[in-house]
């Protein structure tokens, strides 16, 4: 092709996403579409996967059945958004082997909140309330993003996200209507995710990169700190409801402009923790890890049975 | 109260309780995402039963019990578990063996159970035929794919049928209540189902190029409240909460 | 109560109870006998310490306190051990690097408080430090065997040295009721204690043909009772019978 | 040597042992004599290694910290009497990686109480009691055996046991004196126990093999049945003390002979213990060959470290 036909595909190509039209796998896009999509999608996808370490800390020990139900049901929902979004990727040619084996080698990154141990029950609700809370906003404007198949993974993990950010305050209240004991152990959660969370919108608008060519791609819709100031502004009222305390002694209305003034957020231990450095990245690469090598001999197994009754099935032809 | 129907009820439901919990160990540990959330699955189904019975149990029993006093505050001497569920998920050969002895045994119980004359236990079993028998096919499946896989699978699925294989006789015991319950109707007579177990097993395993253990020793315990070590480790993290703080709502 | 001593007191004696908890595991399960006894032996004089220490602040609390409610009847995030000293028994390079790092630290500290001018913590360090400092002889030397071994060993405790590292800054954290109890008199200053430590430590590595770890990021929590998460498990087994026991005697 | 030496010199040996000399292991000794000296007190040895777990299985979980230390030191007992019986053996040319050997493969026995498995805190009162009670009688006896270091490291390990059997009842009257569920957890361990316990006295004399020869050797004094009286009727007025039952609907004291007669053992659970399918073989063989395995690298670090130590010793010399 020559580039002058590649500049007019692209051209159409925009004009196609400004008119809200959506990209499918097998049209026409330009490489670095493709290539930041990969990125974006598979980078969701192992967060839904890694995130799932940290609540599954808690299944065996969930304070009741309910809970337990509930929270094995939680964990399996974000395993199956991973498998959406890996199965997303796969359209735009790469295979769910090539994306962990990013993973594991570091290459790849994910959310950066799941770096952090759980340590109480009450972090059980402290995650669906303000991180689940935290990704809705960030996931939201994907439900109408350019690519077809992200889209519409989308739609469908927004919806569940909801219902677990419901479940996960829920979690919350309870202990905040519970004992004393209860009560602190809410208190507590907040105090150690509340930051963590804001964090999750990503670095301040400055620092952040992709930022233009990603909302021409409506791979973004909003600026970080908009996104962060939205999740403020609709945490805050929760938090009073709980009765519970946001730890930010700068937090204060602003009658001015209508939003929540709030404190530094602490950007050295964001990177420490983006850079592999957090409390728990070394656990939870170990666990993928050491999950997927333990698997490996049932994996080549379901592999040559699959051969194997494939073979059978011809020669019976 | 009816001690003789709440002990069945026990009897029966701790085995989903235990076998529930271990599969919740492996929640994120698994070897593929598909079969991660098809094991969940299978939890999921087992505590959805578990409760069911627990609070049926908890109406029986009266008092101030509830499902969660049954599930997390009785002492290790009174669960009634097989010793067959709570081994552990030592590999993955060992989860699909266990869930397979477990699952043609469950289905064979459950199909019955529709016959109770006690309508609740009916009911229950009538709500989760389905669900075993979606177990069973799962289990069933994997243990041939990896009877049938490769030579490492194979022989790592022979090692964990012929570790388990001592525990399936007491599967099959009779305790004093149960014949009880037997005599009224109301519970399965696991002694007449043996043999058609053992045949079914057979067959699959045969069929999955797994040797069929001779093996005339048993090991039983679980059904009198008498646990393999391995017990009192999973009872520290099940009960970890509700022992940590009584008398609380979650 | 003197609420200060009380958690300076916690905060050494939490790090000997964990650690002799860790240790606890692996009585039987050791490459040698000789291990196993030496290590166990390990694990006795930091119960010894712990009971001690914990004796003295039962009295500083008063009530009903014992050196049991106190071990066992605290909620995870009062526990003030390090992080070190909970990270899990992976292999026994990792049994010895933990030691070796703890050690060092802890002869350090028990050489110090013999001189408290509180004089329960000055005899209870006083007693102490001949234990300790056998401690450290033995974790040395395996530390140096193990580097000194085969490339295998090398390369399991250059493994564990640096998975371990990153828990060793925590050490010389100072809290608020330790930097009063220091003002005091009665505390170690173990900010102090700082250079001196990665000096000797640095010097048995050198001697063990083992890496300095390099790294600048260092992890921290436990003094501040936000543990890892093996943590819960740990305690979950360690306080089973008396949460689920309560006010007995054993 | 001709067979006439051979002879005289088994003539001499038998000689001093019917004076009570000891036999040390650099003296002259027939074949048979070495060999059953290896096989019982390896044997020995390797009861009290694989006797370490069920108990080693509380250590975690001790209810108070003085009974954490207590058993952790027990247990550290056990390991050191293995230590002592391995040396005695060695010292007949026997090295202690074969015995392990012998161990792992299931060609040598351990005592089949240890087989059981520890299903509450009361079983470590009933171990202490019951288990080293029985132990005790089976032992005392051995501190006079004809061969010299098995006869001292039978005084050393008879004094710790005796201390240890204290310490188990102890913990027995600490639970019969406690709550009702303390008592209950007594007298099922009791229960429990019982019957196992009598088991490790032997088989009954009709059953027993080598038993004159080791009379002779002064390997033993008393027949199975006779020891296993003496331990009935030292047993019993010490439940009688602790307010449980004996789990045996026929035992009762017997004005005439002297000595209570009890009820019939099951000898097929005996045997079916001994062949390797009780509750616990298979666990406790597994435990010991994967310490052994997990533990190879250990120990050829040791070996490599103290040969490079040797080599530039001598080269420095």
């Amino acid at each position: 092709m020559s580039e002058h036909e590649v500049k007019k595909l692209e051209e159409i190509f925009e004009a196609r996403i400004a008119r809200d039209e959506k990209i499918e796998p097998k049209d026409w896009m330009p490489e670095k579409y493709r290539k930041t999509h990969i990125r974006q999608m598979s980078q969701h996808a192992h967060s839904e996967i890694v995130g799932m370490l940290p609540e599954g800390n808690w299944i065996t020990r969930a304070p009741s059945l309910r809970r337990k139900a509930a929270l094995l049901a939680k964990v399996q929902d974000e395993a199956g958004h991973g498998l959406y979004l890996y199965s997303a990727c796969e359209t735009l040619g790469v295979s769910r082997d090539e994306l962990f084996e990013q993973l594991h080698s570091g290459k790849a990154k994910y959310s950066s909140i799941f770096n952090y141990p759980t340590v109480t029950w009450a972090d059980m609700g402290a995650i669906g309330w303000l991180v689940d809370g935290a990704a809705i906003i960030n996931q939201v404007p994907l439900c109408n993003t350019s690519f077809g198949p992200y889209a519409r993974a989308m739609v469908r993990v927004c919806k569940e996200e909801s219902f677990h950010q419901r479940q996960g305050y829920e979690i919350m209240l309870t202990l905040c209507k519970g004992s004393e004991e209860q009560k602190e152990m809410a208190q507590d959660a907040l105090n150690r995710w509340w930051w963590p969370s804001l964090m999750m919108l990503g670095p301040t608008d400055a620092e952040s990169v992709h930022t233009e060519q990603s909302m021409k791609w409506k791979l973004k819709r909003k600026s970080n700190d908009e996104l962060r100031q939205q999740f403020i502004d609709q945490t805050v009222p929760q938090a009073d409801i709980l009765g519970l305390t946001i730890p930010d002694p700068d937090l204060k209305w602003n009658e001015e402009t209508g939003h929540y003034d709030f404190g530094e957020i602490d950007w050295d231990e964001f990177w420490q923790v983006v850079k592999g450095h957090g409390p728990c990245n070394k656990e939870r690469m170990k666990a993928r890890v050491d999950a997927w090598e333990n698997g490996a001999w049932v994996r080549d197994a379901a592999m040559a049975h699959a051969e194997k009754k494939q073979k059978n099935l011809k020669e019976a032809i | 109260m009816n001690n003789n129907l709440y002990n069945y009820i026990l009897g029966v439901a701790d085995n989903s309780l235990i076998l529930a919990q271990r599969l919740g160990e492996l929640c994120g540990h698994g070897p593929t995402l598909e079969t991660d959330i098809a094991l969940t699955n299978i939890s999921l189904d087992l505590l959805g039963q578990t409760r069911s019975y627990y609070q049926y149990a908890a109406k029986i029993k009266g008092e101030d019990a509830t499902e969660d006093s049954i599930a997390f505050l009785r002492l290790e001497r009174e669960y009634k578990n097989v010793l067959l569920v709570e081994q552990p998920n030592t590999h993955f050969g060992f989860v699909i063996a266990r869930q397979f002895l477990f699952d043609v045994y469950h289905y064979m119980i459950m199909q019955q159970l529709q016959n109770s004359k006690d309508l609740n236990l009916a009911a229950i079993a009538n709500k989760g035929i389905k669900e075993v028998s979606y177990h069973k096919r799962f289990s069933s499946d994997w243990v041939k794919r990896l009877g049938d896989g490769t030579s490492e699978s194979n022989q790592k699925i022979q090692e964990a049928i012929d570790a388990l294989w001592r525990f399936t006789d007491e599967l099959f015991d009779i305790l004093e209540a149960d014949q009880k319950m037997i005599n009224e109707g109301v519970a399965v007579d696991v002694s007449k189902l043996k043999a058609a177990y053992y045949e079914e097993v057979s067959e699959v395993l045969k069929e999955a190029n797994i040797q069929i253990p001779e093996s005339k020793y048993f090991t039983r315990g679980g059904k009198k409240g008498i646990h393999s070590e391995h017990m009192g480790y999973l009872l520290a993290d099940l009960q970890y909460m509700q022992r940590t703080y009584p008398n609380m709502t979650w």
